[in-house]
C-alpha cells in the first residue's frame, strides 16, 4: 500500500519534449512508472520514445489514455496554466515540479484546484515516489525502496539525504512525497499525515520540516490529536538568520515566528520525536517500533 | 526582494495614495539642494537601507533647517546600520500627525490568501502591536480572484475612523494599496504610519514593499529598482552567477546543493561545534562552471577556514561538481582545505577525477562536517 | 411551515435609510417581519423608526443582532458588493432587490455566495412572503393569505395577479417566492420546486415562468422526476417577438430557443396543469386537490 | 443594446483583433469615397442595421470598382431591413478566404458563466450549424473569476486549426475577444467569419456584440455608440421617458406596470381574440408623468384602436397612474377608447379620480381584456 501513487497511476507528463520533462519522463519510465502520455502544444500525434503518445492538449490526453495523474515540468511563467489544465481536464492527482511560481498566482491556483476536486502537490517539489511501484517526479529511485515508513518533507535533496539513511539501514518506505518549499503549496504535512495515517502499509511516519510559516506547528498538532502512528522530525535551518530567504520561498524566519527553536518545541510537545541532524531518523524510529 | 522606502513611496504615489513630497540624496550638498526644493521648513532625514530598526540605530532624524539637513545627512551618509552601509537618504517635510494606523497586506501561508492588517495603532512595530495588543489588530482575508472588496476595505476602515469621511477616504486607500500590491507583484506592502492631519486628509507617511523574487520576471520596472548598493557585495556576485548565497559570521564555508540540505549542513556544522560561513545552494542543474563560482566567492570571504562540499547527487550530477572542484583549483589558488562529501548519481565518475588530481571524497555527511569542522578549528588555531 | 422565511427570519435591511429601503422597510416591520437591523455606512449609532438600530457594516448588524436574512434595497452599482458584504456577514439568506445589476457581475458574484453556504435570491426580484408571518421584499402584503399553495415566479407584478386569484377564491399560501426576471439568479424554480416538495405544509405549488433560457424546461424535468406534489405552470410571452427584450433582462427569445410555446410542452409534458391565463390557476388546482 | 457591425469591428481592433481595414458612408458618394480610400479594388457593401439575414435580404453585395460601389450603396441606402431603414452602410475590402470559422462569447444562463463556442463551419448561422451539425461545435465554459485561461483559449484553437502556428493565433484573437466582451460589458461577443487567409493570417471579417444594458451606466464610451436612427422613434422616445416600449403589429394599445403581467396582457389580449398592438412596461415606481409619456407614445401609433390599461398596485399607486390619465386626456385629445383595470394599492382613491371626469375602473383583468378587444374590434369593423 502507499499514498496518493500505487499501481494505478497513470500518468501524464505535461512538458514532455522539454529538456527536463523529457529527462525525467524517460527516468520515470525506466523506473516502471505507467507513462501514458505526453503534452506539447503542437506536437500532437508525434510519439514520445517510441511508446507514449504526445497530445496538444492534456483534456485530450486524459480522454484519450486515461490518464488521472499528471506531472508538469514547465517553465514558471507557464506553470500556473498547466496546472488549471490539468484541473479542468479531471486529472485526480496534480504533481507541479517547476519553481519559481509567483505566490500570486497561487492564491488563485490553489482554491481553482480545489473547486475542481483535484489534489495538486507542489509546486517547487521534487515530487512523490512508491518505491518499486511508481515515481513522479525527480526523487531518485535508487535511493528508495519498499518498507514500512512514510515520509513527507517540504525540500528535495535533504528529503534524499534522510531516505537514503533510512534504506541504509534497511527501513523502506511506502511512499516519499515532497511538498515543496514554496509559502503556498498544494498539499499540506497535514494532508499527508492523514494520508498515511490511514494507510494500513504505513508503520511509522518522517517529517522533514524547516523554518517559515507554521505548518509545522499545526501538523504537530494534528500528530497530537488525531494520529496513532509514531512520528519523528527534523526541522532544516536552527542556524539561519532571520528576515534572510534560504533558498526555498517558503524558507525565511518573519520577525520571531517561524523559528526552527520554535517547530521543534511544538514538535516535542506533540510527541514528535526530534531529530538533531538526518542520520538520527534510524535510531530515533529503531526506538519507536 | 526589498524595496527602499523611496521607491515604495513612488509606487503608493503612482498608485493614487497621498503621499507627502520627498526627495532622495546621496551627498550632504544634495540633501541641503533637496530640503529647499521642499519648501525649506522642517524635514525628516531617513537613511534607505534594507534594515528594520533604522529610528534606533539613529538613521532617521528632524532637521530645522535646509543647513542643518545638511548636517544631518553629512551624519547619516556612510553610516552602518546592521552591517549595511547608508548611501542615500530620504528627505521629506516633517509632517503633522493627529493620529496614525497601520495599514499592510501580506500573503498569508495559513489561508492561501492576501490578508490585510490594520491597526489604530500605528507608528511602532506591528509585531509589537500583535504581542502586546493584538485586540488592537483587525484582520480580513482577501479572496485573490475577487480582490480587496470595497465592503471588505470600507469595514477595514471604520475599525481606524470612526466618521464615514475619513473612514471613506481611508477605504480608497486600501483599495488603492492592494492593486498596488498586486501590480507590483509584492509578497508585503505596507504603510506605518498612515497619517491623519489636523486638517483631516489621510496621507502615507511611510511605505514597505517587499517584492516575490518570482515576479520580478514580468515586473522588468519593478525589477530595475533592485539597489546592488544597498547589499552585500558577495551576495549581488552570487545571485548574478545563478547562485544562492547568504553570508554568515562563521569560518566553515558551505558548498551544498539544494536549500534544504544547505540549511541542514549549517546546522550539523554547528551541532559539530563549528560555525557555518555561509548558506550556498548551487541548485538543482549541475554545471562545473556554478562550482567555480561557489568556490570563487567562497575563498573571498577571509573568515573562511575549510570549505565543505555536501553534494547529494539527483539531478546534480557528482562529476560535474568534481569537474567544478578541479577546474576550480586550476583557475586560482584554494588556499583552504577542502572537505567533499559526494553520493548519489555519477559518484564513482567523481571519485576518480577528485582521485585523479590526489583528492578525496566521503560517502557519509556527518563525517564529512565533523572533519571541516575540525579543519577549521585547528586553521584558527594555528 | 414555508420554505426559506418563517418566524425564525430576523432580518437585516441594506440601504435602510434610502428611499426604497426606508419604505420597504416600514412595510415590513407593519406586517410584522422582525426588522432587527439596518445598514448604512456612516449612520451606524443611529436608530431606524426610533427602534432598529442602523450600522455601518453588516457584520457589526450581524454580529450584534443575530440576523440571519438580509434584504438589498441599494442602487445598483453597488448592489454587488452588498451581496458579497451580506455573504461575508454569514447571513444564510440575501435578497436582492435592486434591478439592473450588470450580469457580468452576477457571473461573479453567484459563486461567491455559493462557497460562503449562503442562499441569494435576485437579483431583480419582489422578494418573498410567508403570508402572516414575514415578508421579505416588496410583495404586498394585503394580497396574500396563509394556506397550503406554494408560489414561485419570475415576475412581481404578474405573480401579485396570481395570488390576487389565489387569494379571491380562499386558496391560501405557504410561501410567494419572487426569484427574479434577471439572466442570472441565486435561486433557480428548481431550488423552489425542491424546498416546496420537502415542505410538509406545501400541497401544490404555482410556478410562473417566462421567455426566455431554459430554467422552465428544467424545472419541468425535475417535476417530472423527483415531485410528487401537483404543479400548476403559467408562461408569460406567447405574443412576444423573437429578439427583443420583453422589460425583464432575462425575458428574451434568442434565435428559436427560449419560446412560451417551447415551455408550455415542457409543462405538459412534466404533467404540469398549464394555465391559459392567470384566472386559470384556480380552477386548474381545484381539478388536482 | 445592440452594437452595428462597424462599431463592434472597431472595438475588436483596439482590442487588437486583426480586422481589416473598412469605412462607412451614408451616402452614395461618400461610399465611393471610401472605396478609393481602401484602394479601389474589389469591395464589399453592408447595410447596418440592428437586422439578421442581411445578405438573404440583399444587404450586403460586392462590387467591383469605386463606381459599382457607389452604385450598390445607392440601392442599399435607404433600404428597408425587416422594417428597419438603413442610413449607414459599411465598407471594406473584399477578403481571400481560405477556410472560415465560427468564434462567440456568451454569457450562458444555465452555467450562469461566459461560454464560449467555436466551430470551424463559420461563415454561417451558428443556430443553423447546432442544428444540423452539433458535433462541429466545441464549448468552453469560462470561470468569470479566472477569464478564459490559456489553456482553454488554445484548446478551443485546436478545434480551428490543426497546425500550431494557426492555432496560437487564433487563440491569441479569442482571449482578446474575452477582454472586448468584458471591457464593453457585453453579453455577446462573435466573429463570425473569422477567416483564414490564402497567406495564412487570421482576420475577423465580420463582428457581432450586444451590450446588457445594465453596463451602459459605467461603460459611457459604449452608451454612446448607440444609433438613435437606427431603432424605432417611438421606441427611442419611450426609453428617454423611462418606458420599455415595444412596438407591434396589433391594434390594442396596452399599459402595463411590470414586464411579467404586460406580457401576460398581450398574451390575454390574444387568448381574447385580439392584437396587442405593443409591449409597455411603466416600471415600478407610479408617476403620473410616466403614464401622460405612455399615453402619447400610444396614442402616435395610428394603428391602435383601443388602450387598455392594466395595473396591479404595489409599489406603483393606482391613483398616480389615475392622475395620469385625467393629465393627458387635459393635455391632449385620446381619440380612441380608453379600458382601465385597476386593483391594488390607492384603487379606491383611483376609482374616485376616474370617476371625477366620468371615466370607469375595473377590477378584474379578464373583464378589462375583453372589453378593449371588442372596443378595437368594434372601431376596426366601423
Amino acid at each position: 500500500m502507499s499514498v496518493f501513487v500505487d499501481g494505478n497511476t497513470r500518468l501524464v507528463v505535461q512538458g514532455i519534449t522539454g529538456r527536463d520533462g523529457s529527462f525525467h519522463a524517460k527516468q520515470m519510465m525506466a523506473y516502471g512508472t505507467r507513462v501514458v502520455a505526453g503534452v506539447t502544444p503542437g506536437k500532437g500525434g508525434q510519439t514520445f520514445q517510441d511508446t507514449v503518445p504526445i497530445f496538444n492538449t492534456v483534456a485530450e490526453a486524459a480522454a484519450q489514455t486515461g490518464a488521472n495523474t499528471s506531472v508538469i515540468y514547465v517553465p514558471a511563467k507557464f506553470a500556473a496554466d498547466a496546472i488549471f489544465e490539468a484541473a479542468d481536464a479531471g486529472v485526480g492527482l496534480v504533481v507541479c515540479i517547476t519553481e519559481g511560481v509567483p505566490v500570486l498566482d497561487m492564491t488563485r491556483v490553489s482554491p481553482y484546484v480545489k473547486e475542481r476536486g483535484a489534489r495538486l502537490i507542489g509546486p517547487n517539489c521534487p515530487g512523490l515516489i512508491t518505491p518499486g511501484v511508481a515515481k513522479v517526479g525527480i526523487i531518485p529511485g535508487q535511493i528508495c525502496t519498499p518498507g514500512p515508513i512514510g515520509v513527507v518533507s517540504r525540500s528535495g535533496t535533504l528529503t534524499y539525504e534522510v531516505v537514503y539513511q533510512l534504506t541504509r539501514a534497511g527501513m523502506g518506505q511506502t511512499t516519499c512525497v515532497g511538498i515543496g518549499g514554496d509559502p503556498i503549496i498544494g498539499t499540506s504535512f497535514i494532508d499527508c499525515l492523514e494520508a498515511f495515517q490511514a494507510d494500513p502499509a504505513t508503520k511509522a511516519v518522517v517529517m522533514i520540516g524547516e523554518i517559515g510559516g507554521t505548518d509545522e506547528q499545526q501538523a504537530a498538532e494534528f500528530v497530537r490529536t488525531r494520529m496513532t502512528k509514531p512520528v519523528v522530525g527534523f526541522i532544516a535551518g536552527q542556524t539561519a538568520p532571520p528576515g534572510r530567504r534560504m533558498g526555498h520561498a517558503g524558507a525565511i524566519i518573519s520577525g520571531s515566528s517561524g523559528t526552527a527553536a520554535e517547530k521543534m518545541a511544538a514538535f516535542e510537545h506533540a510527541g514528535i520525536a526530534v531529530m538533531q541532524r538526518p542520520a538520527d531518523v534510524v535510531p530515533l524510529l529503531k526506538e519507536r517500533r | 526582494m526589498n524595496l527602499h522606502e523611496y521607491q515604495a513611496r513612488e509606487l503608493l504615489r503612482r498608485a493614487g495614495i497621498p503621499v507627502p513630497p520627498d526627495g532622495v540624496a546621496t551627498t550632504p550638498r544634495e540633501a541641503k539642494q533637496v530640503a529647499e526644493r521642499l519648501g525649506a521648513g522642517k524635514v525628516v532625514v531617513k537613511a534607505q537601507v534594507h534594515a528594520g530598526g533604522r529610528g534606533k540605530a539613529g538613521g532617521v532624524k528632524l532637521a530645522d533647517s535646509p543647513e542643518e539637513a545638511e548636517r544631518t545627512a553629512a551624519k547619516i551618509l556612510g553610516m552602518k546600520i546592521k552591517g549595511l552601509t547608508v548611501h542615500t537618504v530620504l528627505l521629506a517635510p516633517a509632517a503633522e500627525i493627529a493620529s496614525e494606523a497601520y495599514v499592510g497586506v501580506i500573503v498569508d501561508r495559513a489561508s492561501q490568501s492576501p490578508v490585510f492588517m490594520v491597526s489604530p495603532a500605528g507608528g511602532i512595530d506591528i509585531e509589537e502591536v500583535a504581542a502586546t495588543t493584538p485586540e488592537k489588530i483587525f484582520r480580513a482575508r482577501v479572496d485573490a480572484r475577487y480582490g480587496l472588496l470595497p465592503h471588505q476595505a470600507l469595514g477595514l476602515a471604520f475599525r481606524l475612523y470612526h466618521d464615514v469621511g475619513p473612514a471613506r477616504q481611508a477605504a480608497d486607500i486600501l483599495q488603492k494599496l492592494y492593486r498596488a500590491f498586486v501590480d507590483a507583484g509584492a509578497s508585503l506592502a505596507e504603510i506605518n504610519p498612515l497619517v491623519r492631519t489636523p486638517r483631516g486628509e489621510i496621507v502615507a507617511l511611510d511605505a514597505k514593499i517587499v517584492v516575490d523574487d518570482s515576479e520580478l520576471d514580468r515586473h522588468p520596472e519593478i525589477a530595475a529598482l533592485r539597489d546592488p548598493t544597498a547589499e552585500e557585495p558577495s551576495e549581488v556576485q552570487a545571485r548574478e552567477a545563478n547562485l544562492t548565497y547568504i553570508r554568515l559570521e562563521g569560518d566553515v564555508g558551505c558548498v551544498v546543493n539544494g536549500a534544504g540540505l544547505a540549511m541542514a549542513t549549517m546546522d550539523l556544522v554547528k551541532y559539530y561545534g563549528g560555525e557555518p560561513a555561509n548558506f550556498l545552494d548551487i541548485g538543482g542543474s549541475s554545471n562545473p562552471e556554478k562550482v567555480v563560482n561557489a568556490l570563487k566567492i567562497i575563498t573571498a570571504d577571509q573568515d573562511v577556514k575549510a570549505i565543505l562540499f555536501n553534494i547529494f547527487g539527483g539531478i546534480t550530477r557528482c562529476d560535474d561538481v568534481a569537474n567544478g572542484i578541479v577546474a576550480a583549483t586550476r583557475q586560482f589558488t584554494v588556499d583552504r582545505p577542502i572537505v567533499i562529501r559526494l553520493t548519489g548519481t555519477n559518484e564513482q565518475e567523481a571519485v576518480e577525477i577528485l582521485n585523479g588530481v590526489g583528492m578525496k571524497a566521503l560517502t557519509d555527511m556527518d563525517e564529512a562536517v565533523k572533519q571541516a569542522v575540525g579543519l577549521a578549528k585547528g586553521a584558527a588555531a594555528a
